[in-house]
C-alpha cells in the first residue's frame, strides 16, 4: 500500500505537467480540439440526425417537453394548449404539404434532467423533426444541448434567460430575454410612473426572478433612480412579513417582485396589511388567472411587462382570444400565446423548407422575419433571438390594462 | 484469593485487572450505585448478587464504559478508564455478556463471534489523545483499502479469524450451529453463543451479567462447571451477576452484596450467607420461597 | 424601533402557528416515539377540508360566527379522523417492529398525501395554490404612529387560540385521567397494557387530538398567509418538527418555546441578515442544538437501556 | 445492469496480487464493448445511463442505511456536492487537454479527474455531517442528513460560482456509458466486498445491536462515520456522472423528493441488499417509462403517458407504507439474489404442482 502513494503522486505530476505542456501550444486549435470532445460525448452537430427520413408518413411530428406537474404547471399547461391550437387549424387550412402535423407532449416535471430525457426521446425515438419547449430556462438549456447535440432544430417559446440560444445555431426564442425585460421595468418606473426609489423583492429560488432582478437594478440606477433595498425569499413560503417589514423602512415609492403569480398575489396582500401602498411592479412571471383570486383587491394598480395583452383591441388578437376561451376556457396568458407563436413559426418553416433535415428546418426557420405573432412581431437577429417590443399591463379587477408598449 | 480487595497492597503484586475505586452514579435524583469497590486479579472467580433493581446491571454498565461514574474511578488493567467508551475499554481486555441476550440476531453463529475476534485485532485506539485517534483512523482506512482489493494479507487475516471463531465455537459446544443464524438458536445456546462472542475479543476480565436466566437444573450444573473451565483454559478473571444462589454459591469464591446501589456484604459464600443484613435485605424478602431455597 | 416592534409581532405569529403544529409531533412522539412525518401534512389536508367546508358554505355564510365554527369543526373533525385511520391502519400494525419500518412508513404517508394532493383528478386539487377566503374579516387590533406597527385582529385570535390550546394541553396530560393514561403508555406502553390501560384507545385518541390541532393550526396559517396548497405540510411540518426537536421532543412547553424560537430566529434572519440564508439558518440551529444538547433545549436522552 | 451479476468471489489459481483486480480487468472491455454497440441509440444510452446513476446512489446508500442501519435521508445533498464540483471542474478545464494523448482520451482522464474531486468532496461532507451526527440516534439522524440536504440547496442557490438558482449549464458531455458502467461496477464490487469482509461484518453488528457490537470492541462511531464517508464518496461520484451527461444541474434536481427516491429503491430491494437496491433502482427508473411507452403504444396519446409522471410521486408513497405493512424486509431482505432465488423457485414449482 505504501508504495502506492509515491506512484500515485507521480502520476499525478506527469498530468499536471502534460496539462501546462498543452494549454499553451494549443490555444489555437482550442475551438477543433473542443469540437472534437463533444462530439466524442454526444453526436456532431455536423453529422446527419438520425431522425431524418420521415417522408413516407403522413404526418409531420413536433416535439414537445413542457413542465405539466410540479410548481408552475400551469405555464405548461397553456403551453401545450398554445401548441395545440396551432397544430389544428394549420391541419383545418390542409396542413403542410399536404401532410398533416402532430405534436408529441412529453412532460419534464419542471427538472431538467427529466427535460434532457425528455428531448433525448422525442429525437431518437419519436423521431420529431422539430423541438418545442420549454417554460423555465433551466429545463430549456437541458434541451437545447441534446437538440443542438442532435442538429434538431428547436424553439423555444418563452424562456427567456439569454444563455438558452447561446448553445448553437440550432436553438431559437420567439420572445424577448431577461435584459430586455427588466430595462423595461426600469424604464416605465423612470419615465412613467417617475419614481426614483424602488425596492426588490426576488425570488431566490427562480434563476428567472435572479436575472430580472440584476438587471433592473442595474438598469434603474443608469437611470438615476435609486435602489433602497434588495430582499429574497424562496418559492413555495407563503409569509413574506419579515421581507415587507424591512422594505417598509426604506420607504420605497414601488416594489419591484420580478416573481411567479403562486407567490405574488400573497405578497401583495401582506404588503398592504403592513401599510405598504406602492404599486408593485413585475414580469411576465405573474401572467395567469390565479393571480386575480391569490392577489384580490391588493394586487390592484400593480404593473408587469408581459408579452401581449389579451385587451389589444387587433382583429387578430380578439379571435385568438375568443377560439382560446372556446377550446379551453379561460383567457390565454401570455404563455399560451407565446406557445401559439412558436408553433406557427414552426409550421411556416416546415413549409418553406426544401425538406424536414434539421438543417433545412433550421435555415429556414433562421429566415422568419417579420412574422405577425398574436405576442408582437417575430423578426429573428442573428443570434437566433426574437426582437420584440414589450407592453406593460396594469392589474384591474379580474383583469388587465393595458399601459403603454416599450420598444426595444 | 486474598480478602480485602480495597486495601490492595502497593507494588507487591501487579495491579487489578479490574478495579473500581469507590464509583458512584448518578441518575438525576437516583442514586443507582454508591461507592461501589471491587478488584478483580487474575483467576478471580466472583459473584455479584443483590435482589432486584440493587444496581448490579448498572455496576456493570459503569466497569464496561456504558455509563460514566459520576464520582469514583474505574480502572482497566491499571488505566484510568473514566470516560472511555466501551469499545477502547473493551480494548483493554474486558468482556461482558448481556442480561438480556444481545446477539447480532441476523448473523450467523459464526459470524457472531467472527465481529468480536475482528474488533479486537483491529486498532487500540487508547485514550482521548488526538495523534493515536488519527493513527488509528488512517490505520483503519488503509484496512478498508486492503479489504477491497482482497490482498493476500487480507485473505490471511480473514481464515485467521475463522479459524479462531471456530475454536471458541467449539470450546462452547457450538460447532453444529456455526452456520445458523443467531436468533434461531434455542435459549441456552444464544447465551452460551453471547459468551463465545466475549471471548472472541480475548479478554482478561470477562463479566457474565445472569448467565444461568432461564436455564433448567441440568444447563445449570453444566454452566457452572464451563465457567470453572474457562477460567482455568483462559486464565481470566471473571465476574458473575447472577440470581441463582446456588450457582453463585457454589462457583464464586468472592461475594460483592448490593442493595439499593451500597454495597451491603462482601467476602466468601459463607460469610455472605449468614451476614445479617444480606438475610435482612435480600433473603428476607420472600427470596428463599420463590427461588426454590438456597442455603 | 418601530420595525423592531413590527418584526416581533410577525415572528410571534409565525411561532404560534409552528408551535401548534409541533405540539401535535411532540405528543405523537411522547406516546409512541416515532416521528410522525406526515403530521404536516395531515395538516394540509385539514386546510383543505376547511376550504371545502368554506366553499360550500358560500361567501356569506362563512364569515358569520356559527360559519368560522362549522369550517373549523369541519376541519379539525375530518383531520382527528384522518388520523385516526392513519394510526389504525398504517402504524399500529408496526408498532412491534422496529422504529425505523414506522418511520418509513410515516415518510410514505406523508408523500402519498403531498404529492396525492397535487393531482387534479377527482377531487384533488391540483398543484396550483388557492386562495384562502377571508374568513375572518381583517380588521385592524392596534395600530401605532402612521401605520408603523400594525397588529390584526387574526394575530391576536391564533395567539389567544394557541396559548389556550397548550394550557389545554398540559392540563390534559398532566390533570386527567386520559393524561395519566397517556402518560403511562408513553413510559411503556407494553406495561401500560398489563395494567389494564386500553394502549390502543390512548394511542388512538392521542394521534385524534394531535391531527385536530394540526388541522386547527393550518386553518389559522391559511387565515394567516391567505393562501392553500398541497406543498404547504412539508414545509410548515418541518419548520415545526425542527422546532419540536429544539425543544425537546415529546416536551410539551418545550415544543411551544422552541416553536416561538424558530418563529422569531427566522424573522430577524429575513429582517436584519440576508433573507436568502433563512431556511439554512432554520436547520443549522437544530443541528446546533441536537449537537450540544442532544435532547433537546429541554428534553432528557433516556440513557438506553442495556 | 449488465455488470452486476459479475460475481466476487474469484477463481482460484491466479497470482493473489491480480486477484483483487481481476473482475476490473474484465469488466473494462465489456462495457466498452457494450458502449460502441448503443452508440447509435442515444435514448438508450441516456436511459441507461439514468439507470446506471440511480443504482449507484441506491447501492452506496444501502452501505449507510442497509448495511449499518443508520437512516439517511439526505443522499441527494452529497450528490449535489458531487456534481456541482465536478461539473465546475470541468467547465473550468472545458479548453484545456493533455498534450501526451489524443483528445477523446484526455477528456476521459479529466472526467475522471473531476469525478475524483467531486466524490472526495462529498466524501469530505459525509465526514463532516457523520462525525458529529452519527452520536445521535436513528430518527435523530435522519433529521440532521435531511437538514444538511436543504442545507446544501441554500448553499448553492446563494454562491455564484455555482450558477445560483440556473444552476451549471455547458458541462462537457464527455461522460460515456463505458464510464457510467464501470462506475456501476466498481460500488457494487466494493458494496460486495465490504459486505462480506470483516469490516462489512462490524457494520451488520452495528445495525443488529448498536451496545453490543461497542461492548464487542467495535468502534461504532468511527464505522459509521467511515460508512458515510464511502457512501458519499460515490453519491458525489454519481452526482459527477449525472453531471456530465444532463449536462445541466441545479438546485432542483437535489431536492428531498430526489433523496427519498433514492430510500424507496433501498427500502424496497430490502435494507441490506446489494442486488436489491440494484433491481429496485433498475426497476423504479424504467417503470416509468414503460407504462409511458404502453400508454402511448395503446394510443391514449397525452392524457395517460402523462399521468404517469403525475402519478409517480404518490405512488412511491403509497408503495412505501404497502411494503412496510406486507413485506417490511422489502424484496430480497438482508440476502442477495442468489441467496433468494433458489429458495423462491422450488417453492412455485409447488405451488404449480
Amino acid at each position: 500500500m505504501r508504495r502506492s502513494v509515491p506512484m500515485l503522486l507521480a502520476a499525478l505530476a506527469v498530468m499536471m505537467a502534460g496539462c501546462e505542456k498543452k494549454t499553451q501550444p494549443a490555444s489555437t486549435e482550442t475551438d477543433t480540439s473542443k469540437q472534437a470532445a463533444q462530439g466524442q460525448g454526444g453526436t456532431a452537430p455536423a453529422t446527419p440526425p438520425a431522425g431524418t427520413p420521415t417522408g413516407e408518413a403522413d404526418t409531420i411530428l413536433l416535439g414537445v417537453a413542457t413542465s405539466l406537474t410540479g410548481g408552475q404547471a400551469t405555464f405548461g399547461v397553456s403551453t401545450r394548449n398554445g401548441i395545440e391550437m396551432a397544430l389544428k387549424e394549420a391541419n383545418e387550412a390542409g396542413g403542410v404539404k399536404g401532410k398533416k402535423v402532430a405534436m408529441r407532449v412529453y412532460d419534464n416535471q419542471g427538472k431538467p434532467e427529466e427535460a434532457a430525457q425528455a428531448v433525448t426521446r422525442l429525437i431518437t425515438q419519436d423521431k420529431v423533426v422539430m423541438v418545442l419547449g420549454d417554460v423555465a430556462s433551466s429545463n430549456s438549456l437541458a434541451m437545447a444541448e441534446k437538440a443542438q447535440a442532435a442538429g434538431v432544430p428547436m424553439i423555444t417559446p418563452s424562456s427567456t434567460n439569454p444563455s438558452v440560444t447561446e448553445k448553437g445555431e440550432y436553438i431559437f426564442r420567439i420572445c424577448f430575454i431577461d435584459p430586455f425585460q427588466g430595462y423595461v421595468m426600469a424604464k416605465f418606473a423612470r419615465e412613467h410612473l417617475k419614481v426614483s426609489k424602488v425596492a426588490v423583492l426576488q425570488d431566490n429560488k427562480s434563476a428567472y426572478s435572479i436575472g430580472l432582478t440584476d438587471v433592473f437594478t442595474r438598469k434603474f440606477t443608469e437611470m438615476g433612480g435609486r435602489i433602497t433595498s434588495t430582499e429574497s425569499y424562496s418559492q413555495g413560503d407563503t409569509d413574506y412579513r419579515a421581507q415587507l417589514t424591512a422594505i417598509k423602512k426604506s420607504q420605497p415609492e414601488a416594489i419591484y417582485v420580478p416573481g411567479y403569480y403562486s407567490e405574488v398575489g400573497v405578497i401583495a396582500r401582506q404588503a398592504r396589511e403592513l401599510g405598504l401602498k406602492v404599486p408593485l411592479l413585475g414580469g411576465d412571471g405573474w401572467d395567469s388567472e390565479k393571480l386575480y383570486e391569490l392577489g384580490g383587491s391588493a394586487i390592484q394598480g400593480s404593473y408587469f411587462s408581459n408579452h401581449y395583452s389579451p385587451a389589444n383591441p387587433e382583429e387578430r388578437i380578439q379571435k385568438f382570444v375568443a377560439d382560446y376561451k372556446a377550446a379551453y376556457g379561460g383567457v390565454p396568458d401570455a404563455l399560451a400565446a407565446l406557445a401559439y407563436d412558436a408553433a406557427r413559426v414552426a409550421i411556416e418553416a416546415l413549409k418553406k423548407a426544401p425538406d424536414t433535415s434539421g438543417k433545412a428546418l433550421r435555415d429556414a426557420i433562421a429566415q422568419t422575419k417579420d412574422f405577425p405573432g398574436i405576442a408582437g412581431v417575430i423578426t429573428l437577429d442573428e443570434n437566433r433571438n426574437a426582437v420584440k417590443p414589450a407592453v406593460v399591463l396594469e392589474v384591474g379587477d379580474g383583469t388587465t390594462k393595458y399601459v403603454t408598449t416599450v420598444n426595444p | 484469593m486474598s480478602p480485602g480487595a480495597e486495601a490492595s497492597p502497593p507494588r507487591q503484586e501487579e495491579a487489578p485487572l479490574l478495579q473500581a475505586d469507590s464509583v458512584s452514579i448518578q441518575f438525576g435524583g437516583l442514586r443507582a450505585l454508591t461507592d461501589f469497590n471491587l478488584a478483580i486479579r487474575k483467576g478471580d472467580l466472583q459473584g455479584l448478587i443483590g435482589p432486584n433493581g440493587a444496581g448490579k446491571t448498572t455496576a456493570f454498565n459503569v466497569l464496561t464504559g456504558v455509563y460514566r461514574p459520576t464520582r469514583g474511578d474505574v480502572r482497566v488493567a491499571g488505566r484510568r478508564v473514566n470516560g472511555w467508551l466501551p469499545h477502547q475499554i473493551n480494548h483493554l481486555g474486558l468482556a461482558r455478556t448481556f442480561q438480556n441476550i444481545r446477539l447480532f440476531r441476523a448473523l450467523t453463529a459464526l459470524d457472531n463471534v467472527k465481529v468480536a475476534c475482528r474488533a479486537q485485532g483491529a486498532l487500540h485506539v487508547e485514550g482521548a489523545d488526538l495523534g493515536a485517534k488519527l493513527r488509528g483512523a488512517l490505520r483503519n482506512y488503509r484496512d478498508w483499502w486492503r479489504a477491497l482489493l482482497l490482498t493476500p494479507g487480507f485473505m490471511a487475516e480473514e481464515r485467521e479469524l475463522t479459524r479462531q471463531a471456530e475454536r471458541l465455537l467449539e470450546v462452547m459446544g457450538l460447532s453444529h450451529r456455526r452456520d445458523e443464524e443467531a436468533r434461531n438458536l434455542p435459549y441456552g445456546e444464544q447465551r452460551r453463543l453471547e459468551i463465545a462472542r466475549a471471548l472472541g475479543t480475548r479478554p482478561r476480565v470477562l463479566l457474565l451479567d445472569e448467565p444461568a436466566a432461564g436455564m433448567n437444573t441440568r444447563e445449570k450444573a453444566d454452566l457452572m462447571v464451563l465457567i470453572r473451565k474457562l477460567r482455568d483454559d483462559f486464565s481470566l478473571g471473571i465476574l458473575v451477576i447472577e440470581h441463582d444462589m446456588k450457582l453463585v454459591m457454589g462457583i464464586c469464591e468472592q461475594i460483592t452484596v448490593l442493595d439499593h446501589g451500597e454495597t451491603i456484604a462482601r467476602g466468601a459464600p459463607e460469610q455472605v450467607r449468614s451476614d445479617r443484613k444480606v438475610i435482612e435485605a435480600y433473603l428476607g424478602d420472600n427470596y428463599l420461597e420463590t427461588h426454590g431455597g438456597a442455603a | 424601533m418601530a420595525q423592531l416592534l413590527q418584526h416581533l409581532i410577525n415572528g410571534l405569529a409565525a411561532g404560534t402557528i409552528y408551535a401548534l403544529v409541533a405540539l401535535g409531533y411532540t405528543m405523537v412522539y411522547g406516546v409512541l416515539k416515532l416521528i410522525n412525518f406526515a403530521h404536516g401534512d395531515v395538516m394540509m389536508v385539514g386546510v383543505y377540508m376547511g376550504y371545502a367546508t368554506a366553499f360550500a358554505l358560500g361567501r356569506q355564510t362563512q364569515k358569520t360566527f356559527l360559519g368560522v365554527v362549522l369550517i373549523f369543526l369541519v376541519a379539525m373533525g375530518g383531520c382527528a379522523l384522518l388520523g385516526f385511520l392513519i394510526e389504525r391502519f398504517a402504524y399500529r400494525p408496526l408498532r412491534e417492529k422496529p422504529r425505523l419500518t414506522a418511520l418509513i412508513t410515516a415518510i410514505g404517508i406523508s408523500f402519498a398525501l403531498s404529492y396525492g394532493f397535487q393531482l387534479d383528478i377527482g377531487f384533488l386539487p391540483g398543484a396550483a395554490p388557492r386562495a384562502f377566503p377571508e374568513i375572518i374579516q381583517p380588521t385592524e387590533w392596534l395600530v401605532i404612529g402612521d401605520r408603523d406597527v400594525v397588529v390584526w385582529n387574526w394575530q391576536v385570535m391564533s395567539l389567544l387560540i394557541a396559548v389556550g390550546l397548550m394550557v389545554g394541553l398540559q392540563w390534559l396530560v398532566f390533570k386527567t385521567r386520559f393524561g395519566r393514561a397517556m402518560r403511562a403508555v408513553s413510559y411503556d406502553h407494553r406495561v401500560a397494557a398489563l395494567m389494564g390501560i386500553p394502549t390502543d384507545r390512548v394511542i388512538a385518541v392521542t394521534f385524534m387530538i394531535g391531527s385536530g390541532l394540526a388541522a386547527g393550526a393550518g386553518l389559522l396559517y391559511a387565515i394567516k398567509d391567505t393562501s392553500v396548497s398541497p406543498l404547504m405540510g412539508l414545509y410548515v411540518g418541518l419548520k415545526a418538527f425542527v422546532a419540536a426537536v429544539i425543544g425537546g421532543i415529546g416536551h410539551v412547553p418545550g415544543a411551544v418555546v422552541g416553536a416561538l424560537l424558530l418563529g422569531l430566529v427566522e424573522e430577524f434572519v429575513v429582517g436584519y441578515a440576508a433573507s436568502t440564508w433563512r431556511d439554512a439558518v432554520a436547520f443549522g440551529i437544530l443541528i446546533l442544538v441536537l449537537l450540544v444538547k442532544p435532547g433537546g433545549l429541554f428534553g432528557r436522552v433516556a440513557a438506553e437501556k442495556v | 445492469m449488465e455488470t452486476s451479476s459479475v460475481p466476487t468471489p474469484s477463481p482460484g489459481g491466479l497470482p493473489p496480487a491480480l486477484r483483487g483486480i481481476l473482475p476490473v480487468l474484465i469488466a473494462v472491455p465489456v462495457l466498452l464493448l457494450f458502449d460502441r454497440l448503443l452508440a447509435s441509440a442515444p435514448f438508450a444510452t441516456y436511459l441507461l445511463s439514468i439507470m446506471g446513476v440511480n443504482v449507484i446512489l441506491a447501492v452506496s446508500l444501502n452501505i449507510v442505511n442497509g448495511m449499518t442501519g443508520q437512516f439517511s435521508i439526505g443522499h441527494a445533498g452529497f450528490m449535489a456536492v458531487g456534481a456541482y464540483v465536478a461539473g465546475v471542474l470541468s467547465l473550468s478545464f472545458k479548453e484545456t487537454a493533455l498534450s501526451f494523448l489524443p483528445v477523446a482520451a484526455s477528456d476521459q482522464v479529466f472526467l475522471v479527474v473531476a469525478l475524483l474531486a467531486g466524490g472526495a468532496a462529498a466524501a469530505l461532507c459525509g465526514f463532516l455531517v457523520g462525525l458529529p451526527s452519527l452520536r445521535l440516534r436513528g430518527d435523530y439522524l435522519a433529521i440532521v442528513t435531511l437538514g444538511f440536504g436543504e442545507i446544501i440547496r441554500v448553499v448553492v442557490q446563494n454562491t455564484d460560482a455555482f450558477g445560483r438558482a440556473l444552476g451549471l449549464s455547458g458541462i462537457p458531455q464527455t461522460s460515456s456509458l463505458a464510464m457510467v458502467g464501470f462506475w456501476v461496477f466498481l460500488v457494487v464490487l466494493v458494496a460486495r466486498r465490504i459486505a462480506y469482509s470483516s469490516h462489512g461484518r462490524s457494520l451488520w453488528a452495528i445495525r443488529e445491536d448498536e451496545v453490543a457490537a461497542e461492548a464487542m470492541g467495535v468502534d461504532t462511531t468511527g464505522y459509521k462515520v467511515r460508512a458515510f464517508v464511502v457512501s458519499a464518496f460515490f453519491a458525489g461520484i454519481a452526482g459527477g456522472l449525472f453531471a456530465h451527461f444532463v449536462p445541466i444541474i441545479n438546485p432542483g434536481s437535489f431536492t428531498f423528493v430526489k433523496s427519498m427516491e433514492i430510500v424507496v429503491m433501498v427500502v424496497l430491494g430490502g435494507l441490506g441488499s446489494t442486488t436489491g437496491a440494484i433491481v429496485a433502482a433498475v426497476f423504479l427508473t424504467l417503470l416509468p417509462e414503460a407504462l409511458r411507452s404502453a400508454f402511448t403504444v395503446m394510443g391514449a396519446e397525452g392524457s395517460l403517458a402523462q399521468k404517469v409522471d403525475q402519478i409517480r410521486m404518490p405512488v412511491y408513497g403509497l408503495l412505501l407504507v404497502a411494503l412496510m405493512l406486507l413485506r417490511p424486509q422489502g424484496l430480497f431482505g438482508m440476502k442477495e439474489i442468489w441467496e433468494v432465488l433458489p429458495r423462491w423457485l422450488p417453492r412455485r414449482r409447488k405451488g404449480l404442482a
